[in-house]
């Protein structure tokens, strides 16, 4: 835990022994990280992916049959592609560190997949859905549990169309997670061929005024507002279009699949569509047992949309040092093949990106300030309608 | 200090207080850096403070300050060493000699903006958007072009003290808060500039590829024989070369009349005219230097770093440059260290509590200006070479 | 007898007040001409015109028979005119040298290259330069030639007056201003000052010197002939007897009726 | 461009100007009284909307519920706490460092409102998130072809010019504005006229901070939505504002609040599909205002400080 050689050339033996005098005859200890947001707009996702790895090493150290004692560091890259990487080097540069599960922003992963690779640093990335954090480059460091934006857009285009829309206005942030929503959602939607985007607009994370741009788009009247991006900026957004009388859809995307979105706006929130891959947690095959094991924890904030990602990230990696050992190669061949791993998310395959591969999408829609899956929902049933729904 | 000075005109001070600071200064800052134990750092901080109250209590501080005043060549010769046998210290170990050579770079953007307010007294709030176009170009010019990248370094300074003449009409016209603005002004602009434009990347940033020379390789760890030094050792020395050489200028600058035409015209414009200092020449000339010593430094650092973002070069930032001058002293280049050092490393190893660091720097600074208003090394008056003598 | 300094006509507004009009001045070479007149008469309005901090809004200035009418303060001290100011204007942090060399600008090389590089070349001007400005720190006050690396900032205001005579007489000007040199200071102090300045003049015979001064005392003793301002006009000039003695003076500035 | 839109992009740029202005008349009070930039000030306005939404939720709490009670109570609340703020900030922080150079003060201020800031992230409750603001004021509104005429921003516009105008009669038909512009024109004289320095100080700095309070309510009512980053961005808007009108100057501020406003929905107009440069655009301007007037367009009091 410390690095007794140096401490003791610094001087500080006495120091040393105190600490060490702790460890004696436990189990050899192992360091394993998390990363994500845990402060700024999107810190409730972070935190709570933070929560669910911090259960699953919890679990494990619980575990007498396991070998090693595990320590989980905890990094923060504030959903800011440059933190990242700072936070990043820092993790891959401990040599004490054998692997992480690491960001919810697709932003921050993608900035760093390089200083993974250059460190040769093993990574389960469990939230951000960017292809490209898979898919730009084959680096055998990086892999994914959960899904990317790709089918989500698909089923958003999907449902937009059969809903009978025909217009439709983009706004996407201007990071590489909001153009790349952009960029799927768009070539989705004209696959389809029912409906037309007639505005896109990209706008910064920082920015709080949205009344320019929406201005701009109630000009272009569509019949929805396509929003490609995160929680805090898709609120404001939705109560500005408020105030702009703007009536159309608020389509949205797994970004703001977050209870802090439906806080945010109270009942502005009615009535916005969202999409996540993978089974909302309640329904996962492990989804009731992580539920009780996390609120036995009594953590502060609930474990968000990618609560379940993270744990499950976490747990395979500690599972793979059990298996192989705390040696970051050894880790990344193991890695290197998993095939139908039982997980709480299901079973996992990661393909030779080691992108594991979720075909499926949950669609939702915010009804009575609760996320409900939109085949269960009033507005399925045509008991609520959308706004211009047929 | 006067009576300090006085002592000085008869006796020169003798060299070992200068040099027992520094030793334990160096044997505390590896102790610093090589601690992980949070209660370790803590103690640590708690016995440096208690240390430097003491010694100023016994005075020792200013007999440290004499011998520095009296034998700032060859200290600053063992200064170079001391850096050096950190170095060794931590030779493999790379977030640390990052860490090192972050202060180094920032100490060097320190430098150039305390030409401009240290001595010229033109504001400078844009410091972090000088050095963003140094990072900017090495990544633009590293990524495109086969220019050997010490003279894209070069380019960097260039560019930054270029875009920087693009403020000298209001810069030369305004006074005080005036200028100020002026400069706020150009830091936001700037950051708003590199968000939305997708050339250089939006508020993704950018990968920049690491430095060559002469077909050495930067980014590939060292092996000599069965030691291997971190890949960082390279950048290491080259900012250690960098800040050694910054440093020189700006001593021998205000060691020179111009820098006495510096002071003059920041303390007195209207006197100093009377006496024939050209105003205008010399503001021009502290901004312009300033600004390529800054670009410099950006350029390296972005190397370094691998990696920019928008959101590296805040108005933020630009502060916590202009807080890193008032910390160490206005005017006084071996402040600046020190400071930095601060600014860099203590939030860094206070990681338990990151969630509160930046309210605890923010309050640490607020003490400063409270209680040493005019820094911890306050400026010595000027000697034109150390340890002369009528 | 030449003239050094000649002003024709000169006049400066501020808003609505005329604070120097239609002045018309000369000024002899090597004479200690002082210049007297109730506040606000246009004494330091007049200095800060011929030295260039405000421009003239009519009339014309011939220094050393060149037009230095409007010209830039830098322009008029590089061909020999240097002043004091009323409110004593040293840069306090700075060492008594630094504030000396200020006034030496002209004299130094002010090249980047010859500052950052040649500094074996630079330090024997700095050495050079020493041993000028503590030669004539030591006219003033043997004392504070021992303490020339100290900042002024310490100094009591007599000192500061000093070094600010200093300051002026370094350049080796032809003409040097005083504006109220013994303001804030006692009148001993006043007369050990003003026998300084005569002990300066001893030395170098062809300084031209103008005071502006209150105590007519330091006038009487010092000046070879006064000018009496009044509403930015010359109402008076001649030796201090006869000016004194002038009705016009009397009612103006002494106040007597 | 269709007149309902135009009237859309004339009612938002009003409205931002009318925030921007209210910040912007703190900092020029400050500077008229005490030559200081307090650079806290855009953060104090994040600290005044939190105080205001702590306040609703205790009101409900205690279980009132009509919206105009509770309007007027947040107000009170929070622009009292500001003031007390305000005026310890001036105390404690800003009148001990007035014999040092004036950055000190800046930077100090400065760090201040990192300080307000991570206060609000770190200790209200869930500080990190968005925060909802409860919509008090009637939210009924016309459609005008392409423009939606609203109650409430109607409301917001008349509040502040009151306010605005209010304070205008406090400085030029009162005995205390007497004493303020005496103290922001000269110090000594006005000591010398019997007038209680400090007093008016802290006077001074409560009504910059109430106004903040004013200002941050507005932007919660205006956005529906607060966050700890909000004061940031108004802050330095409100000091380039105050700075561009001219400093010292009320008429300046306000002036300089609306200008950059208007700047930016200009910037919106002409660069459409661009409109993300809008900042760029107004901060150019900015630039290029303080090299042709380099003490500001309404120029009442230099500052050669700093």
């Amino acid at each position: 835990m410390i690095r007794t050689g140096k401490i003791i050339t610094a001087g500080l033996m006495a120091a040393v022994l105190a600490l060490a005098a702790g460890d004696v005859n436990a189990k050899d200890k192992v360091k394993v990280g998390f990363i994500g947001p845990l402060t700024g707009g999107v810190a409730v996702n972070g935190i709570g992916g933070r929560n669910s790895a911090d259960l699953a090493v919890k679990l494990r150290n619980a575990d007498s049959k396991a070998k090693y004692e595990y320590e989980l560091v905890v990094l923060d890259d504030e959903c800011k592609p440059n933190v990242a990487v700072q936070v990043a080097t820092k993790m891959a540069a401990d040599k004490d560190i054998i692997a992480a599960a690491t960001h919810y922003c697709s932003a921050t992963a993608i900035a760093t997949v390089d200083t993974y690779h250059k460190f040769g640093f093993p990574v389960i990335v469990w939230g951000a859905v960017l292809p490209d954090i898979t898919y730009r480059n084959k680096y055998a460091e990086v892999h994914r549990v959960n899904g990317t934006m790709i089918n989500q857009n698909d089923a958003n285009a999907d449902l937009i169309s059969n809903l009978g829309y025909k217009t439709v206005a983009v706004i996407h942030d201007t990071t590489d997670y909001g153009k790349g929503h952009n960029e799927y959602f768009s070539k989705a939607l004209a696959k389809i061929g029912k409906a037309k985007i007639v505005g896109t607009f990209g706008v910064t994370a920082e920015q709080q005024d949205f009344t320019a741009e929406l201005t701009q788009i109630k000009a272009l009247n569509p019949d929805v507002i396509y929003f490609g991006g995160l929680t805090p900026i898709g609120v404001r957004i939705r109560s500005q279009m408020d105030k702009l009388g703007i009536k159309a859809v608020f389509d949205a995307t797994s970004g703001i699949v977050s209870d802090a979105y439906i806080q945010g706006l109270g009942p502005l929130a009615e009535g916005t569509l969202a999409f996540r891959e993978g089974a909302s947690t309640e329904k996962l095959p492990g989804g009731k047992f992580f539920m009780e094991k996390y609120n036995a924890q009594k953590y502060d904030n609930p474990p968000e949309a990618y609560g379940a990602f993270a744990y499950a990230a976490m747990d395979m990696i500690l599972n793979t040092i059990e298996k192989v050992g705390p040696d970051r190669k050894k880790v990344i061949d193991d890695l290197g093949h998993v095939i139908d791993r039982d997980s709480i998310v299901g079973k996992i395959t990661f393909d030779d990106h080691g992108q594991n591969t979720v075909a499926m999408i949950t669609k939702y829609v915010i009804q009575d300030g609760k996320f409900v899956e939109w085949d269960e929902s009033e507005y399925a049933s045509g008991k609520r309608k959308l706004p211009g729904q047929k | 200090m006067a009576e300090g000075a006085a002592k000085g005109e008869n006796a020169r001070a003798p060299l070992w207080p200068g040099l027992a600071a520094l030793a334990a200064a160096t044997v505390y800052l590896v102790a610093l850096l090589a601690a992980e134990n949070q209660a370790l750092i803590i103690s640590l901080l708690a016995a440096g403070i208690a240390a430097v109250l003491t010694a100023a209590w016994l005075r020792l501080l200013d007999r440290a300050s004499h011998s520095f005043m009296d034998h700032e060549d060859a200290l600053g010769g063992f200064a170079v060493l001391a850096a050096l046998s950190v170095a060794v210290f931590f030779h493999e170990d790379h977030f640390v000699l990052l860490l090192v050579i972050t202060v180094l770079l920032y100490t060097v953007a320190t430098l150039g903006l305390n030409i401009q307010f240290g001595y010229a007294g033109v504001l400078n709030f844009a410091g972090a958007s000088f050095f963003g176009i140094g990072a900017y170009t090495s990544a633009v010019l590293n990524a495109h072009t086969a220019i050997p990248h010490l003279v894209v370094l070069a380019i960097g300074g260039v560019l930054a003290a270029l875009i920087g003449s693009l403020l000298l009409l209001p810069v030369l016209r305004t006074r005080g808060h005036y200028a100020a603005v002026v400069t706020i002004a150009f830091a936001l602009l700037f950051k708003t500039f590199l968000e939305v434009n997708d050339v250089l990347g939006g508020p993704q940033g950018m990968q920049v590829p690491g430095m060559k020379i002469f077909g050495w390789t930067f980014n590939d760890n060292i092996e000599i024989g069965s030691i291997s030094l971190s890949f960082y050792m390279n950048y290491y020395v080259v900012s250690l070369l960098l800040l050694v050489g910054a440093f020189v200028v700006v001593r021998r600058l205000e060691r020179s009349w111009i820098g006495l035409n510096l002071d003059a015209l920041r303390l007195d414009e209207t006197a100093a005219s009377c006496f024939g200092l050209d105003v205008v020449r010399w503001k021009i000339t502290a901004f312009l230097i300033g600004n390529f010593i800054i670009g410099i430094a950006g350029a390296l650092f972005g190397m370094v770093g691998s990696f920019v973002a928008p959101n590296n070069y805040t108005f933020a930032d630009s502060l916590i440059l202009v807080s890193i001058l008032l910390l160490g002293g206005i005017g006084n280049p071996w402040g600046l260290i020190v400071a930095t050092v601060i600014v860099v490393v203590v939030p860094e190893k206070l990681q338990t509590i990151q969630e509160y660091r930046f309210l605890l720097y923010a309050l640490l600074v607020i003490a400063v200006l409270l209680f040493r208003p005019e820094g911890l090394l306050p400026r010595p008056i000027r000697r034109y070479f150390p340890g002369w003598r009528p | 007898m030449t003239q050094l300094l000649e002003a024709r006509g000169l006049s400066k507004r501020f808003g609505g007040v005329l604070a120097l009009d239609g002045l018309d001045l000369d000024v002899a070479l090597n004479e200690i001409l002082g210049f007297i007149g109730p506040n606000g008469s246009g004494k330091t309005t007049f200095f800060n015109v011929i030295t260039g901090i405000y421009g003239a809004d009519a009339g014309s200035v011939t220094f050393n028979g060149a037009d230095i009418t409007n010209a830039a303060p830098r322009a008029i001290y590089n061909i020999g005119m240097s002043r004091t100011f009323q409110r004593s204007r040293l840069s306090l942090p700075l060492s008594i040298f630094d504030n000396i060399m200020i006034g030496n600008h002209k004299r130094l090389n002010q090249g980047l290259w010859f500052n950052l590089v040649r500094r074996g070349e630079f330090k024997r001007e700095f050495e050079a330069s020493y041993r000028a400005a503590r030669a004539l720190v030591e006219v003033f006050e043997p004392a504070l030639a021992s303490r020339m690396f100290e900042p002024v900032a310490g100094l009591p205001m007599i000192d500061r007056r000093r070094i600010e005579i200093c300051r002026a007489l370094i350049s080796e000007p032809k003409l040097l201003l005083l504006d109220e040199p013994s303001a804030g200071m006692t009148h001993d102090e006043t007369a050990e000052l003003m026998n300084d300045i005569l002990l300066v003049r001893e030395r170098n015979k062809n300084l031209t010197i103008i005071i502006v001064e209150h105590e007519m005392g330091v006038i009487e003793r010092i000046t070879d002939r006064c000018v009496v301002l009044n509403f930015g006009r010359k109402i008076a000039e001649g030796p201090y007897r006869e000016v004194a003695s002038d009705a016009q003076v009397q009612e103006a500035y002494l106040g007597v009726a | 461009m269709d007149v309902g839109l135009f009237a859309q992009y004339v009612m938002n740029g009003l409205m931002l100007g009318m925030m921007y202005a209210l910040v912007a008349v703190g900092f020029t009070l400050f500077f008229g009284v005490l030559d200081v930039i307090k650079f806290s000030h855009g953060d104090v306005v994040t600290v005044g909307a939190f105080t205001a939404l702590a306040a609703f939720a205790g009101l409900h709490a205690l279980g009132f519920n009509s919206p105009w009670l509770d309007l007027v109570v947040m107000l009170a609340i929070a622009m009292m706490a500001m003031a007390a703020l305000g005026m310890l900030i001036a105390r404690y922080l800003v009148m001990p460092l007035r014999s040092a150079p004036a950055l000190n003060t800046l930077l100090i201020t400065l760090m201040l409102g990192t300080v307000l800031r991570e206060s609000v992230r770190l200790f209200y409750p869930q500080g990190g998130n968005p925060k909802p603001f409860p919509a008090l004021l009637p939210r009924n509104s016309i459609d005008l072809g392409s423009f939606n005429l609203r109650l409430d921003n109607l409301l917001m516009l008349a509040a502040g010019g009151l306010v605005i105008v209010g304070l205008q009669f406090l400085l030029n038909r009162t005995k205390l504005g007497l004493a303020i512009r005496a103290v922001a024109q000269d110090e000594e004289t006005a000591r010398t006229m019997g007038i209680n320095f400090t007093a008016i100080v802290l006077i001074t700095f409560a009504i910059g901070s109430g106004l903040a309070a004013f200002a941050g309510v507005m932007n919660g009512l205006y956005y529906n939505e607060i966050n700890f980053g909000i004061g940031l961005y108004l802050g330095v808007i409100g000091f380039s504002a105050a700075i561009i009108g001219g400093l010292g100057s009320i008429y300046g501020a306000i002036l300089g609040g609306f200008l950059f406003a208007g700047l930016q929905t200009i910037g919106t107009v002409l660069l459409p599909f661009a409109s993300a440069y809008k900042d760029v655009f107004a901060f150019a301007v900015v630039i290029a205002i303080m090299a042709w007037r380099p003490t500001g367009l309404i120029q009442e009091k230099i500052s050669e400080r700093v």
